[in-house]
């Protein structure tokens, strides 16, 4: 990603190793975060170490030619705790997390590989209920689970169980999405109700236990997108605003294609209880993770078009406008709020943690 | 949530708007002193609705702004400690001491949890009596009853290997000292809706009268703000200078007395120096003598820490309403929110940050913090 | 500072020799310390801080105050819509 | 994998969930050994919760037909300690273990995805020197890192550094390397001296650490591959005995084929310091793992030419002929040792340990 | 290595087969006392050179197969404990106790690690003095005066959290227990070479009279294997009962008087009970009362821990060479390496677990334990 | 039991109080404790078991048993090849 700071503005992008993050001697858990220090890390760790054509394009799966197809490959790792929450399991998310991250360039998910990192001492019976609830995510989002790995560490380490998926899909012809091709006069729609993945895992977190009658919104998009991409190949911008939540997405986008995003905060789908618990927790919904929505930009004029057909699909029912792609302010998002004031809405720094203030 | 969305309702600003827009005739400054009202103002856009007499001061309520850089040095030393789980809210991991943070000991292997009540701590201490568990009492009025009451348990329960690193502050030496400074610009303020709910109302009446300030007590939801600005403006237009409660669901004037009777018996009033600002007199709380086996200051003897703050930083300036945070030199340069010299560019209620959120929006020229993730 | 949220009182107990209680805040169900507020009653609401009921949460007054914000919305007519006035963000226009 | 046990005898295959391990109600260091009790791990938990048809083939990867190109796919975690040794790091590892998968399939890489888990306080000095390891390597085995993904793990979980990574590759026209396709008469050849990248591990393993003036030969093995596919397509099975060793390599393709493997002890390039690594440990070389070899399964009449072409390639200089395919004693692996006896090579149980007797 | 491979050229085995083969005339069973010696021969197929009038029986001499269950009990106690860091060489990971093994305690949370010597144990217990360190002391007489300086250099270097678990044995008695059991069918024994090059031969000579029986002191690597074989016989074909040395090059007659004088100081003739076999006076060591306070069956109290061997279980008849492995009703059905009842199955030189690959090999219906890993 | 394996003392140090050597064991180098052989000097072998040099290796008498195995090689003409009379396992062809 080339640097564009102006001459005299501080440079953030110009470090070099090896020293790359001037401030982090070590890795802290904001790297993780999904926000702007997780990105530093790509952008001043990985991308020049790897130097890859495909890498620098950033978005949730690269897409790339082999053997005359034209493929999207993506991947994650989860390390989810609980494994078990509300609503799925570090098993369901393994399977849906990377399904939509291909979707988020178009694809219908085919294969999937899968690898599990075992803490000594995990009980047989949970790596079970896992492997389980990933095949059967899987069998749900179409996608077959093709190449796996196992692998033991000492206990003390690791966390129970970590997952790795990769996977890869056929990116149909004519469709050409990534966060770069957002223009001004895109219409932002957001496919559904937004934290509830974030609020039902906080609710089970250690320390912070509390009851909601909700849960997680992990689902695979692939079906989704699908139907989207049936009223129009030419979607500009998907995105599952995971970690880092609508906020991160938003932000992301915003600046890889260099426009401006405007939000209206009172269209923006808050479930009640999400709303209460980020009022108690001191959070922002905006900045909580989802693991079953989309954010769609849209050209203007398929807009009505793509939403109707959100609207049809079982995923889609509860999606809305909430913006759209502006010249002003470039890289930047702001949200009107229902006062009529504006805010800018940042990109998140690290993770976000509950505030007493 | 009733009684929060409720609150929280545009449709009936356009009212509390038109009042004060009816009754401001001239230019007016006030203090919000709560940086919880701060938050509002700026998540809503509050500031940006108000007819241009009305100024907002942001006032230094926010207890990650103000605790002093030495607290801040002693808590991450104790945390650093191999034996010690060091428990906070989470607002505080993120502000700078002299050379690094919690998150940044907690990367180099201290055991920092973030905790949501006191009480965690505290079951955290009677789940690892092998581990000296130490809890970061900071705030102000509304969260020292609940860190006196985990001091109280642990006494009762016995639980010797808790204790409390204590920084608590106090809102009304604030307001005092803030109003003794010959520059104040201050004309009127909003006091801390849940300090009062805490501490009542008694020590208004003699801060208004002497400094001849009206003071309104005031909640911290979009239409409490105006509410309270609305109040605020009407006494400052008639010339008045009392103490109003526009937070009356949830303030009573003697405030909740079990607390006050805690507070009494575990806090003794102390010197304390707020940072970027200076030492104010009996502005904080300190462990009393019969609570003082569980100050962490004592079992891990680290009182002698003394450091000094960044010599560019002016935050005390920003938090007494004397420097917009722009007219900072270091502000957007060598500070920023991802490095920041002052506690006033962390908290994401502070006055540095907000400025620094605000002139990207309009100066585009500004570089973003980082780029997408991959 | 001071996040403080009201909720609803749904059960009280006891627990490690402290007086507790579920609260309820609009759908969501938290355990919350009752040592500050010993006499609050099932269904009564509460101001509620890092795990305790601060101030018991007093309805008239609450219901009082918002009769008094709808009251001014009539005077609203006669000085104009302040939306209009408002000093206004980089966004004009309302989405949808 | 159908269970072929004879009536009368102990079922190892019927278990059922929802106590499919017997006997480890929890994960033991065991299920990652590569032996016996990982195999059972895939046998009774990840093959019945995934179900895939692709799955089922069990070799190194997966090789499937997408967008009319016929793909391999391969995934592995890395977990090695320290993430620096001797002749390479984690990096490395991370890079040629999987291109070595795909190789196995007889394919070439194109595309790999990386995912890093890190542990929170690892320095940000030792993450970019992984990555650029990572990087370098990648480049010299032609292959491109696509995508990837960050986690971090809160300090005390995770260990430093685990990476995974997953790859593609094509699989060439007329190309069909897979472990059942191992019939009598084949030569087994390996590529080269066994046992150097265990035995550099545990030489700078904490509480073993020994001198030894060797080296892990983690390499690259594609264009080794490719050498001996210019010799003939019809090469029958390809395994890189890594985790395991020679031995679990061998007795993965004797099960999956139902052939009978024996092998000459003689023949088997061990080099010294290896075996007197391994005679003061109390361990056996063909049980320690390797990271740049691969075992061979060659029809008689090509297995000469194969050879020569591998002696031609710097990684296959000094491969050596050390045994065949036979119908006796199917499923087991049988070593004439150097006296004229034979031991049966068992599958390892699960990890190797230092004995003292 | 030098010395090594030396003894493992295959080249020059066929000079002693030959004589091995010229000197027999009639059946003879001959017992190599050392598991050591048993792996060679399985490892090199050394028994199917040997002429079919030469019958190895495998003894009793490998620590993993005869430590008694109650004392891998009293391990796994230990080592479950929090607070505890159990280590062990890796032979004993896998034993199994009355229900589980060290694998499995470690997996449950215990703190097992895998020592390569006894003084990394007590490495680890110097860098851990919050912990308490508990090293697992099995052996012969070869390993017993490395783990006596374990405890020599706790005491000498104060290490107090230090403690072994003492679970040793002497050979000389075991060969006694042999040969008085009425059944014994062995006519001459391969004695263990490393056992003598500490302890030397002079407790042979009396053994070898009493008994009437052949005891050649015999090395492990295959050649020395096949002259101990070689000498047993040509003692057995000419009638004579004594003492060789066929292991000359690591075995002294007076052994290591240095490891012998700490032996005598650290340690103390006990009576010890063989896994499989049962008692055996005085064929045991156990720390004497000057290092008492090192002893681990003390310091955690598990003395107590008394269990019996699974009924169906005969190792101890195996061990002893009047029963063949398969004969045992469990054998291959209720008892597999991977579900071993016995110690002789779980040891890769344990006589079940070699005659459990072996059957596999000749009988192809019996099912692998396993098939291919993804 | 008892893995124990000939190495030859390269070095010789003192560490934590006790006598320790550098040993090499044909190309593996380890360290190893001499409190059992005190008087073992540089260049000598000796038997190493769990760290421990137990016994002085002497290389005269490995010499002579080895000088003695080739022998009996020569005996072996008279008596036939004994590989033709072993047992034999299943596999009965040499490779390569
Ligand atoms: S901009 Fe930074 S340095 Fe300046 S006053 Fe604010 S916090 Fe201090
Ligand atoms: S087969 Fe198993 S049960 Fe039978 S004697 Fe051997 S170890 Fe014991
Ligand atoms: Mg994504
Ligand atoms: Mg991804
Ligand atoms: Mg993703
Ligand atoms: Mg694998
Ligand atoms: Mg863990
Ligand atoms: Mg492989
Ligand atoms: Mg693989
Ligand atoms: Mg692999
Ligand atoms: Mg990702
Ligand atoms: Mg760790």
């Amino acid at each position: 990603m080339p640097s564009e700071a102006p001459s005299g503005a501080p440079d953030f992008f110009g470090w070099s190793c090896p020293v790359p993050l001037r401030d982090h001697p070590r890795v802290v858990m904001g790297h993780g975060g999904g926000g702007a220090m997780s990105a530093e890390l790509v952008e001043n760790v990985f991308a020049p170490a790897f130097g890859g054509r495909v890498l620098a394009q950033l978005g949730d799966s690269a897409v790339l030619e082999l053997g005359g197809a034209r493929l999207a490959f993506s991947t994650d790792s989860y390390v989810v705790r609980p494994l078990f929450f509300p609503g799925g399991s570090i098993g369901d998310l393994a399977v849906n997390g990377t399904v939509n991250d291909l979707a988020m360039s178009g694809a219908r998910a085919a294969y999937l590989s899968c690898g599990f990192i075992l803490e000594e001492g995990v009980e047989t019976a949970v790596v079970d209920r896992v492997a389980r609830a990933l095949g059967a995510a899987a069998r749900v989002a179409g996608v077959e689970v093709a190449t796996g790995d196992t692998k033991v560490v000492e206990a003390g380490h690791g966390d129970g169980i970590y997952l790795n998926t990769a996977g890869i899909g056929l990116v149909p012809a004519g469709v050409d999405i990534r966060p770069q091709r957002a223009v001004p006069g895109d219409v932002v729609i957001v496919s559904g109700e937004i934290g509830l993945h974030g609020v039902a895992i906080m609710s089970v977190r250690e320390g912070l236990e509390f009851g909601v009658e909700i849960q997680s919104d992990c689902a695979a998009l692939g079906g989704l997108v699908e139907a989207m991409l049936a009223v129009t190949p030419d979607l500009h911008v998907l995105r599952d605003p995971t970690r880092g939540g609508l906020a991160a997405a938003l932000n992301e986008i915003a600046s890889a294609a260099g426009v401006g995003v405007t939000v209206s905060e009172r269209a923006i789908p808050v479930p009640p209880q999400v709303a209460n618990a980020c009022a108690i927790l001191g959070l922002d919904p905006m900045y909580v993770a989802n693991e079953g929505k989309l954010v769609a930009f849209v050209p203007r004029e398929h807009a009505d078009a793509v939403l109707a057909a959100m609207w049809a699909h079982p995923l889609g029912a509860r999606a809305a406008v909430i913006g759209e792609c502006v010249t002003a302010h470039p890289g930047m998002v702001v949200a009107r709020t229902p006062f009529g004031g504006t805010r800018v809405v940042d990109l998140p720094l690290g993770e976000q943690l509950p505030r007493i203030c | 949530m009733k009684y929060l969305e409720d609150f929280q309702n545009p449709e009936l600003a356009g009212g509390l708007l038109a009042d004060i827009r009816a009754t401001v005739t001239r230019p007016w400054a006030l203090m919000e002193v709560c940086g919880g009202q701060t938050h509002t103002i700026i998540r809503h856009g509050i500031d940006q609705l108000l007819p241009k007499e009305v100024e907002l001061i942001h006032g230094p309520g926010c207890p990650v702004c103000v605790t002093p850089l030495e607290v801040i040095d002693r808590a991450l030393a104790i945390a650093a400690r191999p034996g010690v789980v060091f428990c906070s809210f989470g607002d505080m991991l993120r502000v700078p001491g002299t050379d690094r943070d919690l998150f940044r000991v907690r990367g180099e292997g201290g055991d920092v949890r973030v905790v949501y009540s006191p009480l965690d701590a505290l079951r955290i201490a009677r789940e690892n009596p092998d581990r000296e568990v130490v809890f970061f009492g900071i705030g102000f009025e509304t969260t020292a009853p609940p860190n006196a009451m985990a001091v109280v348990q642990a006494k009762k329960q016995g639980v010797r290997n808790f204790s409390m690193l204590v920084s608590h502050v106090r809102v009304p030496p604030a307001i005092e000292a803030i109003m003794n400074s010959p520059d104040c610009r201050v004309q009127g303020f909003l006091a801390a809706g849940h300090v009062c709910s805490v501490m009542g109302t008694a020590e208004y009446p003699a801060l208004a009268e002497r400094h001849r300030v009206p003071i309104v007590v005031t909640g911290f939801e979009p239409l409490d703000i105006l509410e309270g600005i609305r109040r605020t403006v009407r006494q400052l237009e008639r010339g008045e200078h009392t103490v109003e409660n526009a937070y009356a669901r949830a303030v009573r004037p003697e405030g909740n007395p079990a607390a006050l009777a805690v507070l009494e018996d575990v806090f003794e009033v102390t010197d304390r120096s707020w940072r970027g600002i200076g030492v104010i007199p009996r502005s904080g709380w300190q462990l009393s003598p019969r609570y003082r086996e569980f100050d962490a200051e004592q079992r891990f003897d680290v009182a002698g820490i003394r450091t000094r703050e960044p010599e560019q930083c002016r935050a005390g300036e920003v938090l007494q309403g004397l420097l917009k945070p722009d007219q900072c030199e270091a502000f957007g340069t060598t500070c920023t929110p991802r490095t920041p010299l002052g506690a006033t560019m962390v908290s994401s209620e502070g006055a540095c940050a907000a400025y620094y959120l605000y002139r990207r929006l309009s100066t585009p020229g500004v570089p973003r913090e980082a780029s997408p993730v991959g | 500072m001071c996040l403080a949220v009201p909720g609803r009182v749904m059960e009280i107990m006891e627990r490690d020799g402290a007086r507790m209680a579920v609260v309820d805040f609009g759908g969501v169900v938290k355990d919350v310390c009752l040592e500050y507020l010993p006499d609050l009653e099932v269904g009564e609401y509460a101001i509620v801080h890092v795990g305790f009921a601060l101030q018991r949460l007093d309805e008239e007054s609450a219901r009082r105050t918002l009769d008094l914000f709808a009251e001014l919305g009539l005077l609203q007519e006669e000085f104009g819509d302040p939306w209009e006035a408002a000093a206004g963000g980089p966004m004009k226009e309302e989405l949808q």
